[in-house]
């Protein structure tokens, strides 16, 4: 029996690792709000926000010090930070589009072995939204999804080919999920990380395409 | 003398036509939209609008839920009125939209009305919708961007190679009138905003043939800093001011 | 005899006649910078600068007074004035493209009888200056050009083709000199007013193409 | 730690190499040129450089004139060095420029310099080059606008119709480096301007691989304020800040 599946906040705090002092960052809704909590001291990183924030603070949770007037792209209000800048939504797309985003971290419902993203429609709906996701995707310097590794019938996101249409092609560089952190490289899917309590073997069965098991694979570092 | 300020919601959006393309500015949050000049469109009944925006809203009875069930960290004032207002009275017949779906199970009024055939939904991504309504007030016809290449965004459309990379043309979004909401405003129409309700409020000032603000307060011509204005008000051919106590959406003002 | 030839000054202010209350007008160099003098108190026009002034002032004559942060396209310090705004270089060409120029009145070696201007290289320089006339002349409402009717060698500036290469064909609407004002219509150039003391025929002998005369031609009003 | 200030304009623009682009802004005053980068660049002696700029520059000999022969209402301070500074020292082998050419029979430096054929001149207007530069800052690889169709400025270049109107195609111009002057900045590199100074500055920061500012005054973080910040500091790379009294420009600082 595999170990236990890390929280959300586990995955966020995963993800938020891959953040070096004086990085642009983009954070996506859902799994993603959270890596803006774990951002250790010694480090300055840099939030982008889809509607035209840079370098905003922590989400506020009291409605009593929330001001409208200071939301992020999940329409969350955020703290303002010394330093902070505020632009028009082109503007905020000339940040993505022009290559100033170091890491964009976003959710996604299935990745592909090749690292295609599929994200803009929920399975099941008719429907589906691009948001800011689709020029973080095709923009950013380096793209990590965060998600958990299978679906609510336990089938797996990580698949040889995504069946609902893609976001962008070839665009993920590192899979965050709740048991693994795989990067995607030129030779396949690497797995870097795993879980607490789980194995290798345990990971590729929830897996579709083979995975490559890095020699120096370890647990995931939850600090 | 140059004065755009106009007394009435109604006046604001006179002139909008049937079948009009209009950019309604709103990001997702309440302090964003400018919900008394979709209130005094839906006054109007005008129909087959084409609404380029990032959502379609959610309409009065999600409000009315979101406001009365759901907790939620920021408060949506009872005059907050969306986009899903026009949805919900059939004015709309096509989005150009970046976030027409809810998030989850639940659908929102656009999304309805497109699963019912109703609507026609052209789904763009915020940078690409952004860039085309700051060519059309640039002057751009189309441009180049990275955005969507190999995806079903890019069905139909010219994929070209520069330095190595491809790209997709995509043209300038101009509309027939664009409804802003602002935080200042002076006679000349010149403009600030408060905070992240800069957004595409800003963005859309000037990419139509008439651009309409609902501001919070109209101050004296030379108040606002040369420095400080973000809307030039030659982008700017109507102003108007909210009222201080909220009203219902049908009533006329 | 024909009549005294207009100075500069008296070009701008029938120039500035075409201004109407809250146009927005871009004033190019050399005679067109003076309209700014000659707007009527009744009326509010704006001024538009190429370097990202919209609504400045007066031209500053006194050193006393000048900032070298608030100048003109011409370099020339300029006063502050309620309303007025300041964009970047990029903003400003957006108004310029974008159509939100209502008159822009610009200098001019050539004008052709179908209005292509010619000012982008000085006769008998090699090397040429576009500056944002182009932008001007392709995308304003109305082109308006003031210049002498004549070159120094009194030869006619008003031509049936440019000598040299244009700037921008097809774009003058209304050309104001020191002897006449003319109008670019789809039948040809119509002679709409004389200078002082200046006969039709005496304007035709200076001018290249054939000019209609207007059925209600005027002396150019000074006031 | 995020610190984008340095110590010397020697050290400001370390790294630029031969024949690289470079984007340099100015206008044409006396307040707006980044005139100790310049400088910085003439000592360096790097050479085969291709810039674009506004014009090509006075240089020392007619600012000389200027200071001491013209009467003008702006005066050139004695430390206002321009792009001629340059194009004199045969740095430079191509501008691609709007003002090239003096105004009246005198031949500027570079003007000469293209007449003898040792420079390369692409002569593009104000409002190309400056949304050139916005697309590269915007990740746009190239546009269609309206402006030079039918001219010589169209020889070789793509003209395609939108809407029963001609454009050219025009392409994103990015930069190796750029360099501008702006009034204030913070540790993170963000950026305001004064007045008129603001111009090609803002424009061209962000659309070259390093942006580094020239600027009066380094302040604490936090104090400037959110929405009045032009630059968003991830747009620059390096600050130095300008001495508070004049140093001639061959002095390494």
């Amino acid at each position: 029996m595999a170990g236990a599946r890390l929280d959300e906040r586990s995955i966020a705090l995963c993800a938020a690792r891959e953040f070096q002092d004086g990085m642009l960052v983009n954070l996506g809704i859902g799994i993603p709000t959270a890596c803006v909590t774990f951002i250790p001291p010694d480090k300055e990183v840099l939030f982008h926000s889809e509607n035209g924030l840079v370098g905003f603070g922590q989400i506020i949770e009291d409605p009593q010090l929330a001001d409208a007037n200071l939301i992020n792209a999940g329409a969350q209000p955020v703290s303002p930070k010394p330093g902070m800048v505020i632009v028009d939504h082109a503007e905020s797309f000339a940040i993505v589009r022009g290559g100033h985003i170091d890491i964009s971290v976003l959710g996604a419902f299935q990745v592909s072995e090749k690292g295609d993203l599929a994200n803009n429609v929920m399975p099941g709906k008719q429907v589906g939204s691009l948001g800011g996701g689709q020029d973080l995707a095709f923009c950013a310097k380096k793209l990590i999804v965060t998600m958990t590794h299978t679906d609510k019938e336990n089938r797996p996101k990580i698949v040889k080919q995504c069946s609902s249409r893609i976001t962008a092609p070839e665009c993920v560089d590192l899979i965050v999920t709740d048991i693994a952190v795989v990067e995607v490289t030129d030779r396949g899917l690497v797995l870097r990380e795993v879980a607490p309590g789980w194995t290798a073997e345990e990971v590729q069965a929830l897996t579709e395409p083979r995975l490559i098991v890095s020699p120096e694979l370890k647990e995931m570092g939850l600090m | 003398m140059i004065n755009k300020i106009v007394n009435t919601f109604d006046e604001a959006v006179s002139g909008i036509k049937e079948g009009a393309k209009l950019l309604i500015a709103s990001f997702g949050g309440p302090a964003e939209c400018p919900s008394y000049l979709i209130a005094a469109l839906a006054r109007t009944g005008i129909k087959n609008l084409t609404v380029v925006s990032n959502s379609g809203g959610w309409g009065t009875e999600f409000m009315e839920a979101i406001r009365t069930r759901m907790s939620s960290v920021l408060t949506f004032p009872p005059d907050f009125y969306d986009l899903g207002l026009l949805v919900e009275r059939g004015q709309l017949t096509k989005g150009i939209l970046a976030v027409p779906a809810a998030i989850g199970r639940i659908h929102t009024p656009f999304e309805k009305k497109v699963m019912n055939g109703e609507v026609e939904l052209e789904l763009v991504g915020q940078g690409t919708i952004a860039e085309g309504i700051r060519a059309a007030r640039a002057g751009i016809a189309a441009f180049y961007t990275p955005t969507g290449v190999g995806t079903f965004v890019a069905e139909g459309k010219e994929v070209r190679e520069f330095d190595g990379r491809k790209y997709l043309l995509e043209h300038a979004i101009k509309g027939d009138a664009s409804l802003i909401r602002a935080h200042k405003a002076d006679r000349y129409g010149n403009l600030t905003y408060r905070g992240s309700a800069r957004t595409f409020n800003a963005t859309m000032a000037g990419a139509s043939t008439v651009t309409i603000a609902e501001v919070d307060e109209v101050v004296e011509l030379g108040e606002l800093d040369p420095e400080q204005i973000v809307t030039p008000g030659i982008y700017v051919q109507r102003v108007v001011v909210r009222p201080r106590e909220p009203r219902p959406w049908d009533k006329p003002m």
